[in-house]
């Protein structure tokens, strides 16, 4: 069911770990809905110097996890702010329908971090939504 | 990645198991030389027939029944369907209420659900930390109105075997009639209808090593039961639908193989398990097995490993070329946690981190070294990953 | 008694066909090697989900649908049963009326009256002499309450092939879904669902040399459809248990085979079933085919004898090693002539002295001269021994 | 289904034919049931000398005739008015439960024949009951 990009993010994933001095943190997801992920951002400017990941959840989680802080490492925080779930998807080659929550887990991820960050430096956070993480189930067919 | 994916160790036959050879022997003439209709009048019909008529006193050996109580279906889902469906229709009007377990497998459980959609009333027993149903929360909740009383002879997934005959007893005590899902159970739990009081019971083929797509129910001699599937008069009228007669006369010598010494399989399968559980305990920490500690399937260990998650487990087990299973399962948007787990009061986090590795006939003592030489390294790597994970945790030091 | 009873002259395939050994070989890598649970995580179930995959293709393409369409069940049978419960019960706030027609299999009829028995309201619509529905018939019948027409592509026991996309557009202009069972079509009728207007469409893998105990459902996307077998998630949630994989990927390969080229088999089949035809009429005096001059199954002959029984006509020829049909079947207490071919208007007498001849992929010119060579003083020996036989009736010399 | 002893009596039916002189005719059964039987009995003194059946009907009905004649030729009208269709069934070596229903016919057809030559006798006919022919079907199982 998962790509092979998938299979590879899964099982070698990069970006790793907890970040004692991190400048923003972001949590997202709970043990009842089965994921959980956790954002460590180091800041340099206004660009991410940093990222690292805690996921627990299920292999397209870890996948999107690590994917999503491969690509924002770089990137300014704005930049990051707008990476959507499609674009961790996408650079995934594609999640089942079923998985697609867990792209959107860590691009709630990350901007709860940012906007972590953003709180610690005394900025208003941006206005994420809300999209809660234990969404209705689509009918598969018909 | 290894590559062995093709000839994996196989740790899933709770899930399916692969034909054996003298199964498929069985059945090889019935495919393309004795392919006649065995309800035909002619003597080409002969052979079919007596393949079906074999296979039914096999089936019913097997259960310590009569073979005209033997009825064959497509499948383990089929006859629970029926044989729950059947039976709350066709004694409507004696009651509305059915009790099951909580623990059930879905074939039953959404069964129920559909039921209940029909008007009629649905207790669902609860069961204790092993997946126990307690005989007397039947005695409990059973009233005037219960025609049926449906509670599994060996859990799918974490294989605790309940007290059949207790509950069989106290239903028929009420005047309700008994069925068990012993899908799980052939083979591995011995079955005797009447000293079990058991009214109905359903079984499957695939699962003990004979074909897939084939199953049976057991109906005592007398039980008022609707058709499931209407037509033709095939299996005395009681389920339409031309005979498979290759799959009946595979799943006849399975059941035969299966129930031939099920004392011997089961003390070598279970020696495998038990190292199996000790050297995954041992070795393993915040790890627990789920299920009964000896009231449990010779084939059956389910663990819980804290601060990860089933999915990911299974697939760096895959990765390694191991198939098992997890009870956490996904449906979109969310992780829906095994129902089974839930029901004997694992956390949503402990039940999510579960791990199902159900023994076969194929497997050897290499297959338990081996999948215990690959299994903690998984779990560290997850609970390094891990936000839950506790400084220090992970994986204890083999000695 | 001839000994040819162990490969007698088979002309009983709308009864159920041998397998090809091209369908054997398709399925056997899945019995003992590819045997995962196609719906696993692990990779060692890629090639069953593939190959259940394939066959959902395979099955698609024989009916102009996509693939999402399909839904594998285990025979015509459950796949009637579903249909028409399905719809009925799904869409059973829009209205309780359901159409169908007189001379339909049981498996739809008497799921029509299991659905009476529920409070639908049922129309069994008429036919010709021929056994054809009219179109016109449909418009008459149905009202804002129906829900769902469901009328057989082609008739199993006389053949006559129904003008299923007239009936399916009547159906559709009064905003009503269309169920036809097509388990004697396919292979002979080419199909188009979107063409015929088809929703719904019944198949059964062993009438058209694919295994017993496989059928497919094909349920237009958007159908409004209840289950019928409840459980596990399997076929997309909506037909519950464990993939019969073998079964499925043989249901696929034979389906392919057989509508690789209907129009060439049809010819074959067709010249012999008119040689068998005009022997029979020009040989035997008081005969009559039954079922339509041309709009009938290229392998289907269906005949009436008149003063003589079916069943005796039957094990004479079973005597001479043929194996053949007929619409009198026995039930306790008196016999039970068929109900197709009294719908089409024959006396009880006539109905009784059927007899059905259904040719097949190995019948060679040399069984129709076979039978051509026996029937004649079969006919003519029962008629000697029946009171009914008006004197000098009997058979007519071959000249 | 049939017993051999059923099949051979079926193949090879003996007393087949009409009798144009016969002393009794006795005819049961019709088209709508789907078996008719007709006996014809040649009657010497109290014995049945000659006996010829026509049956429209399955092999159960054809071979139940054939043994119910061969059985009772010989007999006394008494004897064979007391034949019961489980006598018939017997020499069979058995029905199937569904064709029962035949070897009552063939005893039936007998009484008839018996009581048409009783009233052209001018004796009164024996009471042979009433059997009917379409009977109720019995639940094969549960
Ligand atoms: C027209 C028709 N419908 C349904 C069926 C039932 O199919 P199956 O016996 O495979 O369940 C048959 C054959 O028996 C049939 O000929
Ligand atoms: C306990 C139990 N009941 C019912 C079933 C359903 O059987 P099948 O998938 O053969 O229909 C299964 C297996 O899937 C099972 O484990």
């Amino acid at each position: 069911m998962y790509t092979e990009r998938v299979i590879a993010e899964f099982t070698n994933p990069e970006n790793v770990g907890e970040m004692a001095d991190a400048d923003g943190v972001g949590e997202v997801g709970s043990p009842t809905c089965g994921d959980i992920m956790k954002i460590y951002l180091k800041v340099e400017g206004d660009r991410i110097a940093d990222v690292r990941f805690q996921t627990f959840g299920c292999a397209a989680a870890i996948a999107s996890s690590s994917m999503a802080t491969r690509m924002i490492r770089g990137m300014t925080l704005a930049e990051a702010w707008s990476l959507s779930n499609g674009d961790v998807v996408e650079s995934l080659g594609g999640l089942p329908p079923a998985k697609v929550h867990c792209s959107v887990l860590a691009s709630d991820a990350i901007r709860a971090a940012i906007n972590d960050w953003r709180t610690r430096q005394g900025l208003p956070p941006w206005d994420a939504g809300s999209r809660g993480c234990c969404g209705e189930a689509e009918p598969e067919n018909g | 990645m290894n590559d062995q994916a093709d000839r994996p160790v196989y740790m899933d036959h709770a899930a399916t198991t692969f034909m054996k050879p003298e199964v498929l022997a069985a059945m090889a003439p019935y495919f393309s030389q004795y392919f006649g209709n065995p309800s035909s009048l002619y003597r080409f019909s002969g052979e079919p027939r007596k393949g079906v008529d074999a296979a039914r006193r096999q089936v019913a050996a097997a259960l310590g029944a009569n073979p005209e109580e033997i009825y064959f279906c497509a499948g383990g889902s089929e006859a629970d369907n029926w044989a729950i469906k059947g039976v709350a229709l066709a004694n409507r009007k004696r009651g509305d209420h059915i009790i099951t377990s909580a623990i059930e497998h879905h074939a039953v459980l959404h069964t129920c659900e559909w039921l209940k959609r029909q008007g009629f009333l649905v207790t669902y027993l609860p069961v204790d930390e092993f997946g126990r149903v307690d005989p007397g929360s039947v005695e409990e909740a059973i009233t005037d109105r219960t025609t049926l009383v449906s509670v599994m002879t060996a859990n799918n997934e974490i294989g605790t075997i309940q007290p059949v005959a207790e509950i069989g007893r106290v239903a028929h005590d009420h005047g309700a009639l008994f069925h068990t899902d012993a899908v799980q159970a052939v083979g591995a739990v011995p079955i005797d209808v009447d000293a079990m009081n058991i009214d109905l019971l359903s079984l499957s083929g695939h699962k003990f090593y004979g074909p897939k797509g084939t199953g049976a129910l057991y109906v005592r001699r007398g039980t008022r039961l609707e058709n499931l599937v209407h037509g033709g008069g095939q299996e005395r009228g009681r389920r339409a639908g031309t005979e498979n007669v290759p799959g009946i006369v595979g799943l006849g010598r399975a059941i035969e193989l299966a129930t031939a010494d099920i004392e011997g399989h089961n003390r070598r399968i279970a020696a495998m398990r038990d190292r199996l559980i000790r050297g995954v305990l041992g070795s393993i920490p915040d790890a627990r097995l789920n299920g009964h500690p000896t009231e449990r399937l010779a084939n059956n260990a389910n663990f819980s490993f804290r601060y990860v998650e089933g999915e990911s487990i299974l697939l760096l087990l895959d990765a390694q070329g191991i198939c098992a299973s997890t009870g956490s399962a996904c449906s979109s948007g969310s992780l829906e946690p095994s129902h089974v787990l839930l029901a004997t009061g694992l956390s949503h986090e402990e039940a999510h981190g579960s791990l199902r590795l159900t023994l076969g006939d194929a497997n050897t003592e290499d297959d338990v070294d081996y999948v215990l030489s690959v299994l903690p390294d998984v779990i560290g790597r997850l609970r390094r990953i891990s936000p839950l994970t506790p400084p220090g945790a992970g994986v204890r030091e083999v000695d």
